[in-house]
């Protein structure tokens, strides 16, 4: 067997335009609440978070494709973007304030 | 532009078509008009003339069923059927489909399902109290099945239990037909003070016409028909989502703030939005009063810009009511909506000219008589033919067998009763229900899993009994006996707990109806209907015809639903189908007749029997849950539970299982074991009473001319049939053996199979991923 | 007098009315809250009811946190007032940091409703006085996010501390201690049901006692713990009025 | 009032290490079912996207910072991060793959 090397992805899952979200209109709905404004157009998703062994980025990224289309998202309400995040993810420290890597 | 610029193209372009109008029905509306139809008020004739809102098949059919009675306040028509029940209340409930958003998207199919038969009953001032689900699905191993089945359940709880109606009962059903093309079939039941009673109705020109709830968005445009039409207009139809969302947490706030506005005298009439979006709303509210209504477009609050202007007279965004509302009561109106969070639109006026017009910035976009596009909608008297064969015949190359002879080749009756109640159909819908919350507004008094549910209503010994039935398996073989079959059941379920049934509503689940085959289950499931009612003296009071059932190169099962609402007055005669005590009596009345066809025993037997499914005759079941009624008002019944799918073995197994304890009877019998043991025949019922009683309820069924037989006692761990008689002793005697012709297992191992059987067939945990939902 | 209990309603409670019938059933007058006022009306309790608040968009419970009523309820319970939080109302107080802990979906990802059994850790708190003996009482749960979890230093805390109030129990009233213990209906752990804050003035729990106060209902169980409520809740007003603190219930751990 | 300007940020929270994930093993155990394999360390968590105006992208950021802390994350069993995503993830075809943008 050749050996892989693991690559850590985020799979990022929105409601379509034009979908209603209920979450995101919830949360706006809430703003006032906290005391918060300027806030517009939220939209609640799913963000999935996963390691793939593989020989390579591209094949990963294949795999990481197939799941997202497959397993993690519904096409007909959801889009989905794949972005590799790097291991150093789950090492992260809380709610600190990070760009996202590419 | 002047929209009402004549375009005599209109039929040579095919828009129509795109918008599955045909030619014929383009006249129709021509002649209707007088004129063409513009762009837009094509679109509006589409939705309005599709089966759905028109129901231009099967309207001829319906109105042959029986819709009167004692007590009818709301009959067809209405957005649900309502009955008096006494004390000044009434109780509303219809039942509705929703099988082909299931199909495609089965956790939004299943919720808006809810959402959108919720608002058929609080729209008539009712406050939504139960719910049940009706499913059919095909093979339960199939992934496919899976992913649908968990999505439906999925979907019913994740509505039902956040606007908080409990689901109470239903039924889930597998069958190889729906394998392409699922059954998703919702009831629910509301209750209120007779005087609350709402209309949908637009009277009283000059009244005000206001929009309240979620905004309107491109969901769910052609939902009806328009979605076959990809160019349609100049509308982008990219961004049309196929898929409508349920937003059950607006409907809540949809139904405090509706009901409030009913009991606060706000409001002249409402109406929920539904297929057909506004243009549904405001002709049918205009058509029944009589009235017209101008409606502003640009007045309708929007979820997205740049909206063409049939997107919004069609769209079915989900969680909206429309309101006719006095000017004078119009700030009143707007507070409570407010208060509940709602945003409030007025979007038109009533008008007396009887015409539905749409106007935006000044300018005229469409004017088309509110009633060409309701109760004047065109009327299809489509051709019925009987299939060639009507009996079910043997595959080719599935060898012939006297299928009820199972039995006496030696097999146990206990074995099959094993695998009778734990099949996929028969088994335990334990792992569905609990999935849903059945006990929210605390009046749940028998919640699923033991026969027809039983809801309260507080405040009063009352209590509502429901069940929803359809029996498709006979109705493949014979529609019009199927639905009958049908209503005996549901009635049935309802009877045996001491409930007389009020009333029926009904989803007609069929195929395309432009196919003389599937026309004639139609119309024949329809006769059986209506037959059935007048014979238990039952208004239809409302339903829904869900056609077009059919998945590439088959149609499901004629599915005729029944949903019944039965009232019991006083609480503490509520019978259960349970056994209760040891040393009570068991008795069955009703006679057995000859036909396996169509029954599970058959199913499970895998064979096709020759010899048709059993007869029902109808003044005998009227008879039979006249008796039981009475005997349950007499206290004289320890428990009642009907023989239906599984026949006399499950009907007795079920009851000892519930009531976790054995019984032992001796049955003389007169026709094969199987038939006796297995066989569906309707119109019987298995009771028990304390050994006082015994008597007296043998002594009431001979009163109502029923065959009676006094046949056992309940006691013991295990469920005991010993079988006697001219039709035991021959093949038993055979094989030098009397045991044989004995059913003799222990309720524990019934119980075990019938509590797995249904999670066993779905695989363990159905494997779709429980992540797209809130 | 009849002592007067608060039940806040959320946009989304569904359990509000059932909660205030249940206080009627025990003797108390139901006093209705509404989520945008923070005037809590005089009462001597507040019951925090079922539902889905906000749709428990997002997370159960944390939109209504932030409402206006829960600024009031903050205050209230701050100043010894007592609250229970049942089931979205648990998750609402939680969420707000009232009690210990967070509830996560249930481990089965699926909503349950069924009837359970539970156990009282304590009868010597306000809202579990009346009931008379170790006995498991029955009601139903109905619920997706009920999964009981905090860090284990809180764990171990709330065990010392006698913050466990109700646990989920077997028929025979043994714990179902494990997260897949079969009596356990989400994979709380330790089998928690329910929660008392460190001063014994707020409680959270997933089960409905609210829905189980008739036998025609299935149990009248959970009238053992409304009746405790409101009894404790009219001993306070007798003695001046819900700013009492670290009433005479509380009497440190069993 | 000074002019503001629109910026556009995802808050991504995912359950914090240790914390129970059903979500994440329930897509670990239907990875057979797909045929895939060298998958592991699935995290299910939220992927929150909105758009704030603010004055500058410091005073934006700040904002959802305290509705990322406050609202859309629970600390106690979630960690969250902040990434500023632009205008043009409303636009996104589909599914398309694609680099998180810093
Ligand atoms: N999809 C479902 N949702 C809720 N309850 C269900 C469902 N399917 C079946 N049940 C409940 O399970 C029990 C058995 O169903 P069924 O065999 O159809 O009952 P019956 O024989 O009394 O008509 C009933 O109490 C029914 O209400
Ligand atoms: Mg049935």
């Amino acid at each position: 067997m050749s050996p892989t090397t693991s690559f850590r992805f985020a799979v990022n899952v929105t409601p379509k335009p034009g979908i209603l979200d209920p979450q995101g209109r919830a949360v706006e709905g809430s703003l006032g609440h906290l005391g918060l404004s300027g806030i517009h157009d939220v939209r609640v998703g799913r963000r999935v978070e996963l390691t793939v062994e593989a020989a390579g980025e591209a094949a990963a990224r294949e795999v990481v494709e197939r799941l997202a289309s497959e397993l993690l998202s519904n096409p007909l309400i959801e889009a989905y973007e794949v972005e590799a995040i790097g291991a150093a993810s789950s090492a992260r420290g809380d709610g600190a304030a990070r760009e996202a890597r590419a | 532009m002047t929209a009402l610029e004549e375009r005599p193209e209109v039929a040579d372009l095919g828009l129509h078509r795109q918008l599955g109008l045909t030619d014929e029905e383009l006249d129709a509306i021509r002649s209707r008009l007088g004129r063409d139809p513009n762009d837009l008020e094509l679109a509006m004739f589409s939705v309005m003339w599709s089966e759905h809102c028109s129901y231009k098949s099967s309207r001829p059919l319906l109105r042959t069923l029986p819709t009167s009675g004692a007590g009818v306040l709301a009959g067809p028509g209405e957005n649900a059927g309502v009955i008096s029940i006494g004390d000044g209340l009434a109780v509303a409930f219809k039942i509705e489909s929703h099988n082909h958003p299931s199909a495609v998207e089965p956790y939004q199919g299943a919720a808006t399902g809810v959402g959108g038969i919720l608002r058929d009953i609080f729209t008539m001032g009712a406050r939504p109290i139960a719910v049940l689900d009706a499913l059919r699905f095909g093979d339960p191993a199939d992934p496919w099945t899976r992913h649908l089945v968990d999505g439906v359940v999925r979907g019913v709880g994740g509505y039902g239990n956040c606007v908080g109606v409990p689901t109470v009962g239903g039924e889930l059903v597998f069958d190889p037909s729906y394998q392409g093309n699922p059954a998703v079939n919702v009831m629910a039941i509301g209750l209120l003070d007779e005087r609350l009673l709402t209309r949908a109705v637009a009277p009283g020109p000059g009244n005000l016409v206001v929009l309240f709830g979620s905004t309107t968005g491109r969901d769910g445009i052609g939902g009806a028909s328009v979605l076959a039409s990809a160019t349609f207009l100049d509308g982008d139809s990219s961004k049309r989502p196929s898929v409508q969302v349920g937003d059950p947490f607006a409907e809540k706030l949809l139904i405090e703030a509706s009901l409030e506005l009913i009991e606060h005298g706000l409001i002249e009439g409402l109406q929920d939005l539904g297929a057909g979006g506004v243009t549904c709303a405001t002709s049918e509210t205009a058509d029944r009063a009589g009235t017209g209504i101008l409606v502003d477009l640009e007045a309708i609050p929007r979820r997205e810009p740049d909206m063409a202007p049939f997107e919004v007279m069609i769209s079915e965004s989900q969680e909206r009511m429309l309101a006719v509302v006095r000017p004078d009561h119009l700030d009143a109106v707007r507070e409570v909506c407010e208060r509940w969070g709602l945003p409030v639109a007025v979007i038109g006026r009533v008008t007396a000219d009887g015409d539905l017009a749409v106007v935006s910035r000044g300018g005229e976009l469409a004017r088309v008589p509110a009633r060409a596009l309701t109760s004047d909608a065109i009327v299809h008297e489509r051709l019925a033919a009987p299939p060639a064969r009507r009996r079910l015949a043997p595959a080719p190359g599935v060898p012939v067998l006297p299928s009820d002879a199972l039995p006496e080749r030696g097999m146990d009756p206990g074995a099959v009763l094993l695998a009778l109640i734990g099949s996929p159909n028969l088994s335990s819908r334990r792992w569905v229900y609990e999935q849903y919350d059945s006990n929210v507004g605390a009046n749940t008094i028998v919640p699923p899993g033991t026969g027809a549910a039983v809801v309260r209503v507080r405040g009063t010994s009352k209590v509502l009994v429901a069940s929803a039935d359809g029996n498709q398996s006979v109705s493949a073989i014979d529609p019009a006996l199927g639905a009958a079959l049908s209503v005996a059941e549901a009635t049935r379920n309802v009877s045996i707990t001491g409930a007389r049934p009020l009333g029926v509503t009904n989803c007609l689940n069929f195929g395309d109806p432009t196919r003389p085959e599937a026309f004639w289950q139609l119309s024949e499931a329809v006769r059986g209907l209506g037959d059935a009612c007048r014979a238990l003296g039952l208004p239809v009071t409302g339903g829904n015809v869900s056609l077009y059932n059919e998945s590439p190169g088959r149609a499901i099962a004629p599915t005729p639903e029944i949903g019944v609402v039965g009232l019991l007055e006083d609480l503490s005669k509520l019978v259960s189908p349970a056994f209760r005590t040891a040393g009570d009596v068991v008795v069955i009345v009703g006679q057995v007749s000859p036909g396996l066809a169509g029954s599970a025993y058959a199913t499970l037997a895998g064979v096709a029997p020759e010899d048709g499914p059993p007869a029902l005759d109808l003044a005998a079941e009227a008879a039979l849950q006249a008796f039981v009624r009475e005997a349950a008002d007499r206290s004289l019944v320890a428990s009642a539970q009907d023989v239906s799918a599984g026949g006399l073995a499950v009907a007795l197994a079920e009851s000892a299982i519930w009531g976790e304890i054995g019984g032992h009877l001796r049955l003389p019998i007169g026709n094969s074991p199987a038939v006796e043991l297995f066989g569906e025949s309707p119109s019987r019922v298995v009771l028990t009473s304390t050994p006082r009683h015994a008597a007296a309820l043998v002594l009431l069924a001979r009163q109502f001319g029923l065959p009676v037989e006094q046949v056992g006692v309940v006691g013991g761990d295990r469920l005991i049939v010993e079988l006697t008689g001219a039709g035991a002793t021959g093949a038993a005697e055979e094989r030098g053996s009397r045991v044989a012709d004995a059913l003799d297992v222990p309720v524990s191992h019934l119980a075990h199979a019938w509590e797995h059987g249904l999670v066993r067939a779905l695989g363990q945990e159905p494997d779709a991923l429980p992540l797209g939902e809130g | 007098m009849t002592v007067r209990v608060g039940v806040v309603t959320f946009p989304g409670s569904n359990r509000d009315a059932d909660a205030m019938a249940a206080l009627a059933l025990a003797g108390a007058e139901p006093v209705a809250l509404w989520h945008e006022s923070p005037d809590l009306q005089g009462v001597s309790a507040v019951i925090l009811p079922g539902g889905f608040a906000y749709g428990d968009y997002l997370r159960a419970g944390v939109i209504a946190r932030f409402s206006p009523v829960m600024r009031a309820v903050s205050a209230f319970a701050e100043h010894g007032g007592l609250v229970l939080g049942i089931c979205n109302g648990f998750q609402v107080l939680a969420e707000a940091g009232l009690v210990p802990g967070a509830l996560l979906r249930n481990r089965s990802l699926r909503f349950v409703c069924r009837q359970v059994a539970i156990t009282a850790e304590r009868r010597d708190t306000p809202f579990t006085r009346a009931i008379p003996d170790r006995h498991p009482l029955r009601m139903p749960v109905a619920h997706g996010e009920g999964c009981y979890y905090a860090d284990e230093a809180t764990l171990a805390e709330l065990e010392a501390g006698g913050g466990v109030l109700f646990r989920y129990a077997r028929e025979d009233g043994t714990p179902a201690w494990a997260a897949d213990d079969q009596a356990n209906p989400n994979g709380s752990l330790r089998g928690i049901a329910g929660v008392i804050s460190t001063r014994g003035n707020v409680a959270g729990l997933m089960p409905h006692p609210e829905t189980a106060v008739e036998a025609a209902l299935g149990s009248d169980d959970g009238l053992l713990i409304i009746r405790s409520l409101v009894e404790s809740a009219a001993e306070r007003a007798a003695a001046g009025g819900p700013a009492l603190v670290g009433g005479p219930a509380l009497v440190g751990a069993r």
